[in-house]
């Protein structure tokens, strides 16, 4: 028996361990590395249905244990994924999970219908942490009803089964997460970065020249994990974790607060071998556990320990 | 190809106000080739800081599977950095991205390097491979203030090497062009490292030359896989072709990215 | 002329640093260290009406560059406060800006007329992250129309100004802010702790008794930053920074954001003696910065270097 | 009073597995007094840890200015602290709390001194002065395992000393209450410092007796400030009297407060 095999909808993982979108590229890069069959799956980079270049540069900033990224969706656009980054891919045995991004819900809609039939695609990750251009720039991901709509519209359109990505910055997300799962989709991934920024101390000016950024790495963590935790009871599809992932424990502790599998973001760019080596770690720390499976853990801090009381600080 | 390794400080010594020169071992040295090629440094075990510190190859020397880097200790990481000594061991990935072509030029030609602040430690190695190859070289070297300065004298062992300073302290007073300015020098190809508005300044006056610059941005992964350090493509009409700096550069040939 | 000194409602201070509340009692402990009369102004532990002994512990849990509480609003209660520890702070030359909460409106309500008559009281300090019983649990800072309503009703009877608290666990901050502001506040404070959850690694157990608690410290400077720069541009009254400030720097970074004061949190724990430390340094931060006087660089990021862009990550 | 002082390590020695031993020197030991205060320490200059670690003073030097910490590496902040070595500096807070109280027993008479792990370093100060002042001290140390285990020489050397250890591997096999089992031991006070079961343990077998316990709890500031250590008061109907364990405590007379 595998200890690591995850089974999710359209996934069918080895383990449940992943690149997150947007700091792994389409692989190549790592791929000088390691090789990219010893992952559970890959999240590509957001794809666009045009090509996108992005923001002006600076597009990233370091923070206390983290880092602030406003990159602006650059990449070469649905047909150049569809021609280059899927096909080159396909050479490693590991599900590529794509993430989808647009302005309108219409981008949406052609770029899941025609990434979902690419052989090696085996799950849209919507990323609705984006300005909807048609409701004034809000996210899509900050009322429940717009991401619900998005949600049954790409749902109609994919091949694969559909995983919608949780904005952290809104105030209710359990609301958010029944909203997109009633919309039909079939796992959560969580969480997208925490709106931020840094100014320079010699000028005022921000140092991202975009002025905003998402915030990610261990400095999120406990956001993440208390998100999940309260997500986790009230869903029945499974969730992705993500947010500072950066050793084996991380990853148990997002398992105990209900992720079925997680994602390795920032962490990359520190340790490029980060995810190998979690992966080489887990079945040690399974031992140590006393745990056969590592599916054994999800969600085990509120099944063993009960739910949640209120907060006032 | 790119390694990681933890390599072993060989030493460390400060070398001018806030300049540290560091050199490490490693089986890593084996894999530099060009000069201009640079390492991404972890400064400290935790998580704070987070990233890796790009950091240019001063010189390398193969036999010892030796390198040094010549760096300014400014911020949080490049501090913690400066505390190491002799015998502990720093995590370097590396070497990355493309440097200056050294067969662009021809032994008995002239190449001129020009260097600002924090960009003359690659042209150091550049200088060393060029003389080696029977290329003289010319170097142009601007500084703050004098006691930022360094390296002149390695320099010129190699050739003839001018300093410019912004306050006038040592050589030249204000920048590189001054320098250019005021001596008649001839070369076949420029090289150059320094901070964007001297390369601007250099782009505009040597348009048409056969030259090579080495750029600088924010990183994150330092090996292409995150965007964060792209650049505009001169000549482009569509507006969305790039290059990354970390792995299509730091070093491109005058005239072939935006400057910004 | 004092280039620190700041005029706020109510509120004169010599220099624009305070101990932010919670983290600092009510001033007894740290007075061992230095003379309380340095600071700027105290931000003292929340007062409820009741006696409160708070939350089981462990109450405390550390994250990356970060720490999370779950305290539970433990204090002396009205009475106390009022018999106790407002008359030992009369002896010092610091204005107090007094913390209240409750789980009713009634009970700010109270709570805010009797305090604000206590002499040293020059302000008071709304902490609406608070889950308001009547509503089922949900922060009294999560929906604009129960903050301002809140407000409003404070205010109606405060004899000092009054500063609303805002929680930084909504979408919308700008909102929130301007719907406190048309209730009447006289400025605002931020940001108070995100939510977060650390989980411990053997037993999947939440650290927290409480289970979930608050994130402060350096973590989360980023998001308040964010937060501050967006809000200073939408609203007229003055804003007291927080979260995360660990350097004289960082009280800088914060002023280009658009804060006219600062409060030290989390911090403290770990360099008592930070407030003093800051306090001495800014004159030559200034003089480093060539400016006159202090409040030259609130709002300097947005107002040299123009609007914020949309991000999308 | 309490002082922050960057403190001088003066020797750092591993002496059982996990376990260290770490002296410093500074003026802050001019303020130490009773056995049982702790001490709360900085383990890195940056943000990663960023809160404090509470530690046990184990024993006072004050001719020297010295004093001796032992703790256990263990998690992020305790592994960096063993890092240090002679010549460094870390920064203390302290002396922090109120410890176990020597003039509550006579010279002549006898006191049980009884530790568990980590909390076995308070009582060898506290051992120290109680014979210092004349009075006799019987110590039982409970330990996992043999090669976690330490002092026990030390202890014999000032007053009979029995060990147990959960695995058999040393001295009596199983907890201290097996010792106490098994041995028949009469003294006039009790002092203990260890993990919350064996506290608990002795709280119900010498209910009514002359004893101090010394307690732990997770920690914010270590001084007061921040309510994050509080516990409470046994026989309080009102369910809201507490004291906070950094400053009213570590150490409490038996029964006084609620172990959780
Ligand atoms: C290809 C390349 C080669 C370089 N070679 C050298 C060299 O040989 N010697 C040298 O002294 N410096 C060099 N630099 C600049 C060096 O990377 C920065 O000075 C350094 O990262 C600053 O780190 P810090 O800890 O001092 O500052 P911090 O302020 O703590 O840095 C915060 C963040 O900003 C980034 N950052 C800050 N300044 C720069 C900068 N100028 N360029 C890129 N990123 C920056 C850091 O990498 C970090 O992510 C090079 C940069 C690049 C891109
Ligand atoms: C009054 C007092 C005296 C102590 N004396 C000693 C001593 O002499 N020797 C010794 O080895 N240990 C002692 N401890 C326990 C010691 O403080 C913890 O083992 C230590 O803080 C763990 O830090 P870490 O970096 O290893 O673990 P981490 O897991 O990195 O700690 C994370 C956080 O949890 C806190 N924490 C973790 N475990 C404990 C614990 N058991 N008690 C309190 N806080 C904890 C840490 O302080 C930190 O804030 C004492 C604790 C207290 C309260
Ligand atoms: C440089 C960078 C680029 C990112 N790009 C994307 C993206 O294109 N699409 C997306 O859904 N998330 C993107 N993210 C968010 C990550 O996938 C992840 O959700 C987040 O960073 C939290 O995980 P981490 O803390 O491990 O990085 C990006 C993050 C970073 C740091
Ligand atoms: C231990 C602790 C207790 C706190 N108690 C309160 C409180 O009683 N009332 C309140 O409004 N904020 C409280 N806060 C929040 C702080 O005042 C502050 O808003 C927050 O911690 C961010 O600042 P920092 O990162 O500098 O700590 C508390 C924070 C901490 C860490
Ligand atoms: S730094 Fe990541 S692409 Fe260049
Ligand atoms: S640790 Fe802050 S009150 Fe005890």
């Amino acid at each position: 028996m595998n200890r690591l095999q995850i089974e999710l909808p359209g996934l069918s993982l080895k383990n449940p361990i992943m690149p997150a979108s947007g700091c792994f590229g389409f692989g190549k890069e790592y791929s000088q590395f390691y090789d990219l069959s010893v992952l559970g799956a890959i999240m590509i980079k957001a794809t666009t249905l045009e090509p996108r270049y992005g923001n002006p540069t600076p597009r990233v900033a370091e923070t206390s244990a983290g880092m602030l990224n406003a990159i602006g969706l650059q990449n070469p656009g649905l047909e150049g994924v569809l021609a280059n980054e899927l096909p080159w891919l396909e050479q490693f045995d590991v599900p590529i999970i794509a993430n989808v991004a647009g302005s309108e819900t219409e981008d949406y809609v052609e770029v899941a219908e025609k990434i979902s039939v690419a052989p090696n695609v085996k799950a849209l990750e919507l990323n609705i942490s984006c300005p909807n251009v048609k409701k004034g720039g809000i996210a899509f991901g900050t009322i429940p009803e717009v991401a619900a709509e998005l949600t049954k519209r790409v749902k109609e359109v994919s091949s694969v089964p559909v995983y919608v990505k949780l904005s952290p910055n809104v105030a209710d997300i359990v609301g958010m997460a029944q909203a997109v799962e009633e919309a039909g989709a079939d796992g959560l991934t969580m969480i997208n970065t925490l709106l931020g920024m840094r100014l320079d101390i010699k000028t005022g000016k921000p140092i991202l020249a975009n002025k905003s950024g998402g915030l990610s790495g261990p400095a999120i963590k406990p956001v993440a994990i208390r998100m999940i935790y309260e997500v986790s009871q009230k869903v029945n599809i499974p969730i992705i974790g993500m947010g500072g992932i950066e050793s084996t424990d991380d990853v148990i502790e997002y398992f105990y607060a209900g992720a079925s599998a997680v994602a390795v973001g920032t962490m990359n760019f520190t340790d490029p071998f980060i995810c190998p080596r979690i992966i080489k770690e887990l079945p040690g720390k399974l031992d140590e556990l006393k745990v056969t499976h590592i599916s054994e853990l999800t969600g085990r801090s509120w099944k063993m320990y009960g739910a949640k009381a209120n907060h006032c600080s | 190809m790119i390694h990681q390794e933890k390599m072993l400080v060989v030493s460390q010594k400060q070398i001018a106000k806030d300049i540290f020169e560091l050199t490490l071992q490693g089986n890593l040295v084996k894999e530099m080739e060009e000069p201009g090629q640079f390492v991404h440094i972890r400064t400290n075990p935790g998580l704070d800081p987070l990233l890796r510190r790009p950091i240019s190859i001063a010189s390398i020397e193969k036999d010892k599977n030796q390198f040094t880097v010549i760096y300014r200790s400014e911020g949080k990481g490049t501090r913690l950095l400066s505390q190491n000594i002799e015998g502990n061991e720093v995590d370097v990935l590396g070497p990355l991205g493309n440097g200056f072509p050294v067969d662009e030029i021809n032994s008995g030609e002239t190449a001129l390097l020009i260097g600002g602040g924090i960009g003359v430690p690659p042209l150091y190695e550049l200088a060393k491979q060029l003389n080696k190859q029977g290329t003289k070289t010319i170097h142009i070297l601007g500084f703050e203030t004098a006691e930022k300065s360094f390296y002149e004298n390695k320099f010129s062992e190699l050739g003839e090497t001018f300093i410019a300073t912004v306050d006038g302290s040592l050589g030249t007073s204000g920048f590189v062009t001054n320098v250019l300015d005021e001596n008649e020098i001839h070369f076949d190809v420029l090289y150059s490292c320094g901070p964007t508005p001297m390369l601007k300044a250099l782009e505009e006056r040597f348009h048409g030359r056969k030259a090579y610059l080495s750029l600088e941005q924010r990183m994150g992964c330092g090996i292409g896989a995150c965007f964060a350090c792209v650049c505009h493509v001169a000549d482009d009409s569509t507006g969305s072709k790039y290059v990354k700096i970390c792995s299509d550069g730091p070093v491109f040939p005058i005239g072939k990215v935006v400057l910004t």
